[in-house]
Formats: C-alpha cells, structure tokens, sequence
C-alpha cells in the first residue's frame, strides 16, 4: 500500500520546489564556500521565483491531497504568492545587510526558505496538527534569524524575548487545541465545523475555552493587543531585512490562519465572539498609533505601526462578511508590500551607519535623493493617502464596515489613521526638511545604494502605486479566493 | 477507570504552575522549563481526551508535540548559550535593553 | 471623442518627465516642458469648453476604466466636464500657465529648479482631477493630491526651519478637514450607496428630508474639509504660515486655486446644502466671520505677503458667505475674478521681494514704483480690482456678493454690514500695502537699492496678462440692475445650481444704494490710506515723531489724530496684534490642532511603563489579556 | 488503581511547585524531570504506554539532560539573585494566574460539558492490534503529511543550534 500517491504531492509542489532550493543553496555553501554571496542570493530568488511559477499553474487546479488536509485553493494561492514574493524582497534587501554586519551565513537563506514553507504549510492545510508544525517551523526559523547577529546585544535579546513569549504562546495554543479536540473528537478543520454545528455544541465550555485559547495564540502571532509586546521589541532589535520579512510575511501567515481556521473554520456565536473582536480591534488600532507617536527610532516606530496596522486589518475581521475578509487579503497584501519597503530603506548605510532615529534620516534629500523619495511613497502609502495601495486597503476596509452598520468602528479606524499622519510625517519631514552633515570620518557611499536593495525598493514601491491606480486585479483575485473558503 | 474530569484538573493544574513559573522565575532557563512543564500538561489533557474519546489522534499528536519541544529546547538554549556570552547572566530582568 | 484625461494627461507628463528626467537634461528642458504641459492643457481646455456649451446639458463625461468594483460598490476612474468644472478648469489652466510662465523668471537662480516645476506639474494635474472627477473619491485623490503638492512646495526652502514648520502646520490641519471630508463621504455612501455626484445631487432632495439631521451632519461634515482646505475658521492658520513657499506657489495654490476647492465641493452639491438650511447658515457665519477676523488682521501686518495672505483669508470667507446665502452664482464668480486679482497681486509681491533680493518687510520698501514701473501699475489694478473700484473686476463680484447677503431669504442685514465693512477694511489694508510698498519715501538700505530693477519680461507679461484680466474679468456677470451687459454668469450657470427660493426680489433702488454706499466706503478707506501710509511712515512712527515735535504742531490737530491713534488706532492694532494673531491666531487654534496628537502623547507615556523591556511583564499583560478573554467568553 | 492516579497527580503537582520554588535551578530541573516521571506513569494508566516510554526517553532522558548540560555551563555561584521575590507585579501575576486557573477549572466542572463522539481506537481494539503497531500504522497512513513535514522542523533546529551557539570566529 502506498501511502503517500504522486497525486497527493501535487498540491505542495511549490513547498517541494522551495525545500529544493534550500539544499541547493545549503550544498552550495558548504561545499563551495568561495562561491560569492550573490549566487546564494540569486540561487534563493531563483528558488522562490520557480516556486512562484508552480502557484500560478496551481491556480484553478483545485488540487488536493493527504486526506484532503492540504488544499490548493485560490486561498491558499494568493497568500502562498505574497510570502514567495516577500520572500523575494527580502532576499534583495539581505545582500547589502549582510555583508555590512559581517553576517556571513549562508543558513541564512535557508531560513528564510524554510521560513516561508513553514508558513506556506499554515496556509495551505485543514489539520490543526499541520497547521500547529507549519508555524513552528516558521517561528523557529524566525526566532534564529531574529538572533542571527548573534555577537550583538540586542539582537540576541530579541531573538530569546521572541523564542520564550512565542513558546509561551504556543502553550496556549496547544492547549486550546487540545481542549478543542476534546469538544470534538476531531482535529480536522472540516469535521470540526461538522462536530460544532451540532445543537449546543457552541455552549460547551471546552469548546468556547478552546476557541478563546486559539484566538490568544493567534492573537499574538499577528500582535494584536494585549499580545503584541513583544512586537517593538524583537522587531526594533532584528536585523532589518527580517524585521521587515516578520512584519510583512509572518504577519500576512498569521492573518490567512486566523481567517482559515477562526472566521470560516469555526461557526462562532456571532455576537459574543464580534464583541471580543471589537475590543481587540479598537485597542490594538489605538495602542499602536499612540505608541508609535512617542518613538524616537524610526525602526521601532514602524514596529509599532505595523501593530497599527494589525488594528485595522481587525476591523475587517470584525465584519466578517466575505466583502470583509477579501478585504482582509487585499490590506494584507498592500501592507506586506509597503511595509517591506519601508523596513527597507533603513537597511541602506547612511553616512556609513544604518540608520535608526529620525535624525539619522536627515540629509537624504540631498544625498539619497532616490531613496527619499522611495520612502515617502511608502509613508505616504502608511498614511493612506490616495493613488497608494493603503488607501484602497483601507477604503475596502472601511467600506465592509460600513455596509454592515459598523459605523464606529469606522470612526475610530479614521480618528486613527489621522492619528498616525503625525508620526509618518515626521519621516518624510526629517527626510526631506533637515540638512544632514557629513560626520567626521563617516566615508560617503559612492554609489547611491546597493543595485539588488534598490532594484527591490523599487519594485516595492511600483506595486504599491500599481494597487493604488489599478486595484481592480487584485481585488477579484481576493474576492473569488475568499469564495474558495466557503 | 481514572474520570476524564480529575485527569483536566490536573493539566489545568500544572499549566498554571508552569504559566506562574514563566511569570515569577528570574532565571531564564527555569522560565524555559516552565514553558516544558505547560506543554506537558497539554500532553496530559491530549492523552486524557483521547482515552475518553476511544481515539488515537490525541496520542500521535504528543509525539509531534514532544519533537517540537524538543527542537525549540534546541533552538532556546543555544539562544541562551549566546546570550550568556555577551551579557554573563542568565537573570531575566537584566535583558531589558529593548523597550519603551 | 472629447479627450477629457488629455487634460490632466499633460501636467502629469509633464511631473514624470521633470521629475525623473529633469536632472539630466538641465534647465532648459525644463523650462520647455514644465509651461509647455500646463499650456497644452489649457489649449485642450478651451476646446473641451466650448464642446461642453454645445452639449447636451452642458455635460461632458468620459469613462477611463473601472477602478474598483466589490459587490454592489463600483468606482470607475471618470471624468466629466461641466459648467463648474469647465470654468475651473479655465481658471486653473490659464492661471496656472501664467504662473509657470513667471515662475521661470522668479525661480531662475534657484536650486532644484527641475524639483520645482515637477512639483507645480504634479500640483496642476491633481487640481485638475479634483475638479473633473466625477466621484468622491477622485475628488478625494485630487483632495489629497493637491494637499500633498501645497506641503511639498511650502517646504520647498527646506533649509528654512520656519518652512518646515510651515509646511507641516499645513499638513495636520488640511488632516483634521480631510476627517471631515471622509465622515460626510461614508455616510454619503451609507444613505446613497453611490459616491457619484451626479446621483446625490439628483437624488438629495427625495432620500433626504429637508432640514433633517442627517442632511445636516453630512453638510456639516463636508463644509468642515472645506474649512480646512479652503482656510476658514477654526482651520485657517495654516494659509498665512504656507508664505513661506516661493512666490509664484502662493498665488497659483495659496490664492488662485487650491484653496477654492472647499468652495468648489459646496457649489458641487449645491443640491445637498440647500437641503441644510442649519448648515447653510453655519457657512454664512463663518465666511462672515472669518472675512472679518482676517481682514482685521491684515490691517497691522507689515510683511507684505502676510497681508495678501490675510486678504486670501478674508476674501474666501466672502466666499463662503455668498455660497451660505444661497448665491452659488456669485461665489463662483468672485472665485473667478479673485483668481484673477489675488494671482496677480501675489505674483506682482513677487516681483517686488525678487527685485528686493526676498526682503518682504514693507517697512524696509517705499518709493519702489519709480523703479518698478510694470509691477506698479498692475498691482496697482490689481488692488483697485479687490476694493472694489467701480467697473474693475472686483467691483461686480463683490458687490453681487453683497447685494443677496442682503437680499436673499438665507442673508440679512447683519451679514451685509460684516461683508460691508470688511469691504471697507479690504480696500484699507490694500492701498496702504501699495502705498507703504510704492510711495512715500525710500526705506530700502543702500545696498539693496543699487541693485532695484524692473523684473525681467517673463515675469512682467503675466503680470500684465493678469492685470488686464482683473481689469475687465467682472465684465462676464454684470448685475442686472447695471443692465447695460447682460450678467454672463447667470446665464452660463443657468440650472446648475440648487435653487434658493427668492422670497422678496429687492428692489433695484435698494440695490443701487448698497452699491453706492459700498463704493463710497472703499474710496474713504482708501483716502485713509492715503493720509496714513502715501507719505510718510505708518501710524506708530508718525506718533512718536509728532510727540517729540508737539510745539510745532497746531493743538487741533494734534488732538483729531492723537485722539484717533488713542481711541482706534491703537486698541485696534493692540487688538488685531495680540489678541487676535498672537492669542487666538497663533495659539488657541494652532493647540487645538495639535491637542490630538499631544493627547495621544499623554496616553503613550503611560502605555510606555509597560513596555519596561522586561521580558515577564509582557508575559503578564499577555496573561491579563488571557484572563480578560476568557471571563469575557466565559460569562 | 485509581489510588496510584491521585498518589503520582499529588507527587507530580507537588515537584511542579518544586520548580517554582526552588532556589537552585538545577534542583528546579531535577525537580521537572521527576514530575515527567510522574506524568508517564499516569499515561500508562490511562493506556498510553507508548507515550510513556517517550516521555521517559525523550523527554526526560534527552531534553532535559540538554537543559541540566546548559544549566551546569552556565552555572553561577550566586543563585540568589533568581530567588523568588515577590513584588508588585509578580503580585499580580499570581493573582491573574489564579483567576485564569479557576476560570478554567470551573469550565471543567461544569455539567454541559460534553466530548466529541467516540472514535475507533477502544482499548480492546489498540490491545488487539499493538498500541506500537497502531500508532505506526497511523504515522505511515494518515498522519504522514505532519510526519514529513516535522522533519524541516528538525533541519530548522539543526541549523539554527550550529549557527547560533558555535564558538565565535576569531
């Protein structure tokens, strides 16, 4: 008997293609340490860049495999297309990075590979046992990217604050799930749905302290509050291009599995559960901008903002409505894309050092013209302004709320986002207002910036101005994958 | 036959001892152990289910919950190694240079 | 084909191939293509004009794409070309090409003169989206956009720190009007289910009631954006501190044409206000006020371009009060001939701080016109134009302005004497700038005045252009009661515009007497100005002078002007200087702008003690959340 | 029996506290690894034998000898700056911790609780077939997929113990 079929695999061909590319490059290290650091880069773009092309022939395959636990829906797709192209993105901004703070591992790429399967298999599968090791295998390969700069202070200190908090979470976690298989028998998406459809199966108290355990757990991957402490703190002590892969990639991961298995999985009691997510909502919305407002590294402020940012992709949550959710999907995207970029930026040298504060930003005008103005879009796509992704994400947003008669929540999501003005500003303000000097003995990069980092910001930046002229595409994309959910 | 019900006291039980240990114990390897201590009380609530239920998904699901432990003991310590190389302490209140 | 996108089309060309290419080519490319785009699309302008006069209901819509479409939600990317965006369209594109064509001159020695023109391009292709949008939301892309451009181009000095303050004060409080702007559109949307112009204006009068609190709420909403970006009360602090940009930016955007744009979302729902009649009200009150607070504030100021910028202040809450009263007619009108006169007025201060090498201090200026000759004269027009100078362009708008305060069934009495008097003030604050400017004696410094010269013509012909414009501009809407041309306006906005019902049409008498009246109050506070400012320095310095030299003086007359300085003089300018500018101007409003964020902060200072960096505090907030969860779901 | 449950629940509670308590961490993980014994002899009343033997094995036998390696390298002289002080927020972490616990406990004593409809695995059919045999079969059929994938998880682990934990490069 065989157990697993060729059939069966079709489904993970992208997963497969990727784990490829790790050995490749993990190979390449080894055994040909003299090779650049480059062909590792590229071999690992080339990785995600194959894997990317097998989504889109997955597209419209419907493939399923493993006992119907992995699926290959338009879902699973778009979300699996965003982490690859992050991926992407990331892998650009990490060349310069490396070489710049002597981070010499080519694990480093393997990581960020196996990273993105972790949370392709997250994504992708209906088992809460799956599920479960799909975000181990990403969160474990987070923490030691996180901790990579192992000779610096702060990195290690966020790499052990993310490791200790995210095992603490996965308790949780594991302990709603279990609770969750005791109500139901069944660790299964679809037949716990079945089992909880039941008359008062929703009134079992293993089911609603299940439920509730799960929502804590994945309430702090995707660091809504009261769970996003550790957010600022491993995000500000990261080395950057992971800080902008955790924000961008990790949290999109973390928002598909919450819509995967909490909004479309489990038949929650409508309004118990909405009012829990209301709460979570507007504080997260609130408590991220407010923070955000008093930072004075930009790195930090930008962590929290991305809690800010989490906050408003709850709104969605909270309306529930497959408007909602494909809305969910689009702000996810146009906020991994802008949020990467705006990471990005810090990771180019300024005046030889990375920069950090916001006075470390004066000066670019000048001598970073280019970059300065790669950021303001970013900012300026944060803000929500129009012509960016940002606005159209937080229109779509809005917009489902409101259709649905969520009119304060609304309000408060717009008192917010002109809370966050002040702080985005600050940016542009400091980049485009003050003139830097030259410190003493600081060496003037000769060429403006790294050709793969630009070339990356770039392209981040073209996406974004994309989604804001011609939202159209993706927006359909998002609404026919929401209705593979149901 | 042991009742289902004395079997979740008792994971409910150690899971607070362990949650408390992460939240009062200053050196950060017994904050990891405690972090052991609560996934082995979801251990016992998976096996306790799965004896009442007559199911074995409970049981095959601790073996992947103790490889998991296992690698994120891997993973942590060696974190902790290096930790303890800059800073010469394992007291957890001391590792405050990221905040506010 | 009408080929409306051909109109926004070429400014945007014209930002891309500036901005991107413009380093490269040098000045010259950019001196070709920056007023060349803008030209293009006036000429294109023009045709579509004309076109939309020969259409069907003077409407002109083209549809480019579908820009978003979710459910029973669809935006397409449309423009449309009609009566009020067509006249707009005009104004913008040929006052927005004069000021290109200036700015060569003006911006000529400045660095990142590439930078400048692309920002101006960017500026006039989003007022132009603005104005031919036929949704909300395009309106608010152009909203946005040109918000965006006005900061860029106030900072555009950004070594100035006062600019950078500038631009940034601009900035929150245009945001604080942007919140009101996207309140009044979700509950446009929630009532309407559609973002459309078109369909709100038509069907306003059936799903809302008249005067109901909705119609209201939603009004209010929309006119507190227009505060903000049209700079009335409370949000206009922002318009005299956006000085700090160049010159020719603070009369094609801080005079001419961005900050008309609240006024032109109001006229655009004309159908939905007057369903307000709270609202309408509202906005009569506040363009009175604000007409007068600023110009009452542009009595003292002696830098030159603060008065014009009071003056901007002052003459949108002429504005304001027309649109309040139900004269959508006139304030659409008066924006015209502001456009005309305002622009001119900036651009001639402009040539006056160029040749003053940027010294904008009027009490460092004087006896400039010899010098000057061309920027003179136009200003000169310019200034008779906004006080309203029988037959100069001025004098028709305002005076209709003036006539339905008073006349029509919204006004009264009490908002014709505040518009009155701020006419007379207008005419005050004016001459005495030309005069402090142009006559009297030379207080320039010595260095300065060697190198005085007449601008080059690149500058001068605009000027020209423009003063010949505020000259004859009000002959396009002559009243009625003048009747020797016929008023062009109302005809060109023949069932635009909601209607006010007119309850008694006032008699032509009465008209001719405001009118009268009004003309008699511009020309004694222009003798004022004239007695105070022709010759020698202003009130303050006069003074002193004359308490060292009391024995020469006769009693008399000593006692007319000592009791005039002490009694009006004085207090007024004490008044206007700290209670005014300095308290309420510069503080209490400014504050409470800022008092969001600086809440905000008040709030973060507490959350940051929890954020202590320790590793099992976070761990106990996660277990609180934990705890809170589950007795919520619990219970 | 069902005396044994209550003797090793008591034992195994009572070492847990001795985790919290304890001074000396070794004495804490020493401590941890007798409650794992406990823990394993209860899976074996409760017909598990085989997770018990990996407890002990596992558990036990490997992990917690890598947290007693760590904590003998690492070892300090001074172990009071870990002693348990109480202060204000460890106050209230007690506090939350016990609000959570009687949360949770209540919720399990309460009647409508209720358990997913019995599976196919009773005792007589595991004791039929082999509890190693089943769980093996079940790996191999339909746990497969996890089966494989922890494997990258394992790989992951590898990797990053090496790269973070060895020695510096001069």
């Amino acid at each position: 008997m065989a157990f697993v079929t060729t059939t069966d695999l079709i489904p993970l061909i992208p997963e497969l293609i990727l784990l490829g590319a790790a050995f490749v490059v993990l190979l390449l290290d080894l055994f040909a340490p003299g090779s650049q650091r480059t062909t590792l880069a590229v071999t690992t773009i080339v990785g995600f860049v194959i894997a990317l092309v097998a989504e889109i022939q997955l597209l419209d395959s419907g493939a399923t495999g493993f006992y119907g636990t992995i699926v290959a829906d338009g879902f699973s797709i778009l979300f699996e297309s965003l982490y690859l192209v992050i991926g992407i993105l990331t892998v650009l901004l990490s060349l310069h990075y490396l070489d710049d703070h002597g981070i010499g591992f080519g694990e480093y790429y393997v990581l960020l590979i196996t990273a993105v399967v972790g949370m392709m298999f997250m994504t992708s599968s209906l088992e809460l046992l799956v599920i479960f090791i799909g975000l181990e295998i990403m969160s474990i390969s987070s923490y030691i990217l996180v901790g990579i700069r192992r000779r610096v202070p702060e990195s290690n200190e966020a790499a052990l604050k993310y490791l200790l908090l995210g095992a603490f979470s996965t308790g949780f976690l594991l302990y709603g799930i279990s609770l969750l298989y005791g109500a139901t028998g069944s660790i299964r998406i679809p037949e716990i749905v079945v089992a909880l459809q039941e008359p008062g199966a929703l009134n079992n108290p293993l089911a609603i302290i299940g439920v509730a355990l799960i929502i804590i757990a994945m309430g702090f991957k995707v660091a809504v509050v009261p769970f996003h402490m550790w957010t600022p703190d491993v995000y500000s002590g990261a080395p950057t291009p992971v800080t902008a892969f955790l924000s961008a990639a990790a949290k999109a991961a973390g928002f598909a599995m919450f819509v995967r298995v909490l909004l479309t999985g489990i038949p929650l009691e409508a309004e118990l559960w909405k009012d829990l997510f209301w709460a979570i909502a507007v504080l997260t919305m609130t408590v991220g901008n407010v923070m955000a407002l008093m930072q004075n590294s930009v790195k930090r402020m930008l962590a929290y903002s991305s809690v800010a940012h989490a906050g408003y992709i709850m709104v969605a949550v909270v309306v529930g409505t497959p408007a909602a959710l494909s809305s969910v999907i689009f702000y996810s995207c146009a906020y991994a894309v802008m949020g990467t970029g705006a990471f990005g930026i810090l990771t180019v040298r300024h005046f030889g050092k990375t920069p950090d504060s916001y006075d470390d930003l004066a000066g670019y005008a000048r001598y970073k013209p280019c970059l300065a103005f790669l950021m303001s879009v970013f900012m300026l796509s944060l803000i929500g302004l129009p012509l960016t992704g940002g606005f159209i994400g937080k229109l779509q947003i809005f917009q489902a709320a409101l259709e649905e008669g969520w009119v304060w929540l609304t309000v408060i999501g717009l008192l917010n986002s002109a809370l966050s003005v002040y702080y985005y500003l600050r940016v542009v303000v400091c980049l485009y207002m003050r003139e830097g000097s030259v410190p003493d003995g600081a060496v003037l990069e000769v060429a403006e910036s790294p050709g793969f980092a630009l070339t990356g910001l770039v392209g981040a930046a073209s996406v974004v101005v994309y989604l804001g002229v011609f939202p159209q595409t993706l927006l359909e994309l998002a609404a026919s994958s929401v209705s593979t959910l149901f | 036959m042991i009742p289902i019900s004395h079997v979740l006291v008792l994971s409910a039980l150690l899971f607070s001892i362990g949650v408390l240990g992460v939240m009062l114990r200053r050196n950060v390897i017994v904050v990891f152990m405690s972090i052991e201590l609560m996934l082995n009380a979801v251990n016992l609530s998976f096996v306790g289910f799965a004896r009442t239920m007559d199911d074995m998904t409970g049981v095959i699901f601790i073996f992947f919950i103790i490889v998991v432990a296992a690698a994120e003991a891997v993973v942590g310590l060696s974190i902790i190694l290096s930790i303890y190389r800059t800073r010469k302490t394992l007291n957890i209140d001391e590792f405050n240079l990221l905040k506010w | 084909m009408s080929q409306i996108w051909l109109v926004p089309a070429f400014p945007l060309l014209g930002f891309l191939l500036n901005g991107f290419f413009g380093k490269f080519f040098g000045k010259r490319f950019v001196t070709i293509i920056a007023p060349a785009a803008v030209g293009f699309a006036f000429l294109q302008s023009l045709v579509l004009f004309f076109e939309m006069r020969a259409a069907d209901g003077h409407r002109l819509v083209e549809t480019l794409y579908t820009w978003m479409a979710t459910g029973s939600f669809q935006v397409d990317v449309a423009f449309q070309v009609d009566q009020l965006s067509g006249l707009y369209l005009l104004i913008i594109t040929g006052v927005g090409f004069l000021i290109h064509v200036y700015s060569i001159g003006y911006m000529g020695a400045e660095a990142g003169y590439y930078r400048y023109f692309a920002f101006l391009n960017l500026f006039i292709f989003f007022m132009l989206v603005l104005v031919l949008g036929d949704s909300f939301l395009l309106m608010f892309v152009g909203w946005e956009g040109v918000g965006l451009c006005s900061y860029l181009l106030i900072g555009y000095y950004f070594e100035k720190h006062s600019a950078a303050e500038a631009c940034k004060k601009a900035f929150l409080f245009n945001r604080v009007g942007d919140f009101g702007v996207l309140s009044a559109v979700m509950l446009i949307f929630v009532t309407f289910g559609t973002l459309n112009f078109n369909i709100v204006n038509a069907e306003a009068a059936t799903q809302l009631e008249s005067g109901g609190i909705l119609v209201t709420v939603i009004t209010l909403f929309l006119f507190l954006g227009a505060t903000g970006k049209s700079a009335q009360i409370p949000l206009y602090v922002w318009l005299p501190d956006a000085m700090e940009g160049p010159t020719p930016v603070s009369a094609l955007i801080h005079a001419a044409t961005m900050v008309t744009a609240g006024l032109y979302m109001v006229a655009r729902l004309s159908h939905l206000f007057v369903l307000a009649p709270f609202t309408m009200n509202m906005i009569a009150v506040i363009g009175a006020a604000t007409a007068l607070l600023a110009a009452s504030i542009a009595l003292t100021q002696t830098d030159i371009k603060r008065v014009l910028a009071y003056s901007t202040v002052s003459q949108l809450g002429y504005m304001f009060l027309a649109l309040g009263v139900g004269a959508f007619t006139a304030g659409i009108f008066h924006v015209m001939t502001h456009a005309f006169f305002k622009a001119l007025l900036f651009l001639g201060s402009g040539s006056v701080i160029h040749a003053m090498h940027h010294e904008q201090d009027m009490l460092r200026m004087g006896a400039l016109r010899k010098k000057l000759p061309v920027t003179y004269l136009t200003m000169l027009m310019g200034t008779l134009a906004i006080a309203g100078i029988p037959f100069f362009s001025g004098f028709f708008s305002k005076d209709e302005i003036l006539w339905k305060a008073f006349s029509s069934p919204l006004g009264g009495g009490g908002f014709w004497l505040i518009a009155f008097v701020t006419a007379g003030m207008t005419s005050f604050y004016m001459f005495r700038l030309i005069y402090l400017t142009f006559h009297g004696e030379s207080r320039v410094d010595s260095h300065t005045a060697e190198h005085l010269h007449e601008s080059p013509a690149v500058m001068t012909v605009p000027l020209v252009i423009l003063a010949v414009l505020s000259v004859f501009g009000g002959f396009f809407g002559v009243p009625h009661v003048l009747n020797f041309l016929p008023n062009g306006m109302e005809l060109y906005f023949k069932g635009f515009f909601a209607q006010v019902p007119e309850t008694t049409p006032g008699s032509a008498a009465a008209e001719i007497g405001l009118m009268v009246a009004s003309v008699l109050l511009a020309v004694i506070a222009w003798s004022l100005a004239h007695r105070y400012y022709s010759t020698s320095l202003d009130a303050v310095t006069a003074l002193r002078n004359r308490l060292q030299t009391t024995y020469r003086l006769s009693l008399n007359k000593w006692y007319v002007d000592e009791l005039y300085n002490a009694v009006i003089v004085q207090p007024g300018k004490l008044f206007s200087t700290f209670v005014l500018w300095k308290l309420i101007d510069q503080n209490i409003i400014d504050r409470l702008v800022l008092l969001p964020g600086n809440v905000a902060r008040g709030v973060g200072s507490g959350l940051r003690l929890a954020q202590n960096g320790v590793l099992q505090s976070y761990a106990l907030i996660f277990s609180l959340g934990a705890m809170l969860i589950l007795g919520f779901v619990l219970l | 029996m069902i005396v044994f449950f209550y003797l090793f629940a008591l034992i195994s509670l009572i070492l847990a506290l001795g985790v919290l308590v304890f001074k000396n961490p070794i004495h804490s993980a020493l401590s941890l690894v007798g409650t794992f014994f406990c823990l394993a002899a209860i899976y074996v009343m409760l017909n598990a034998e085989f997770v018990a033997v990996i407890q002990v094995l596992v558990y036990a036998g490997a992990i917690m000898v890598l947290f007693l390696f760590v904590l003998m390298l690492l070892s300090t002289k001074d172990n009071d700056q870990y002693a348990l002080k109480l202060n204000v927020s460890r106050g209230l972490a007690v506090a939350i911790t016990g609000v959570l616990m009687i949360q949770v406990l209540t919720a399990f004593m309460d009647p409508t609780l209720r358990f997913g409809e019995p599976g196919a695995y009773p005792v007589e059919r595991i004791q039929e077939i082999g509890s190693i045999a089943l769980i093996g079969q079940l790996l191999f059929t339909e746990f497969v997929l996890p089966f494989e994938v922890i494997s990258i998880l394992l790989l992951v682990a590898v990797i990053g113990a090496v790269i973070i934990a060895k020695r510096r490069v001069p």
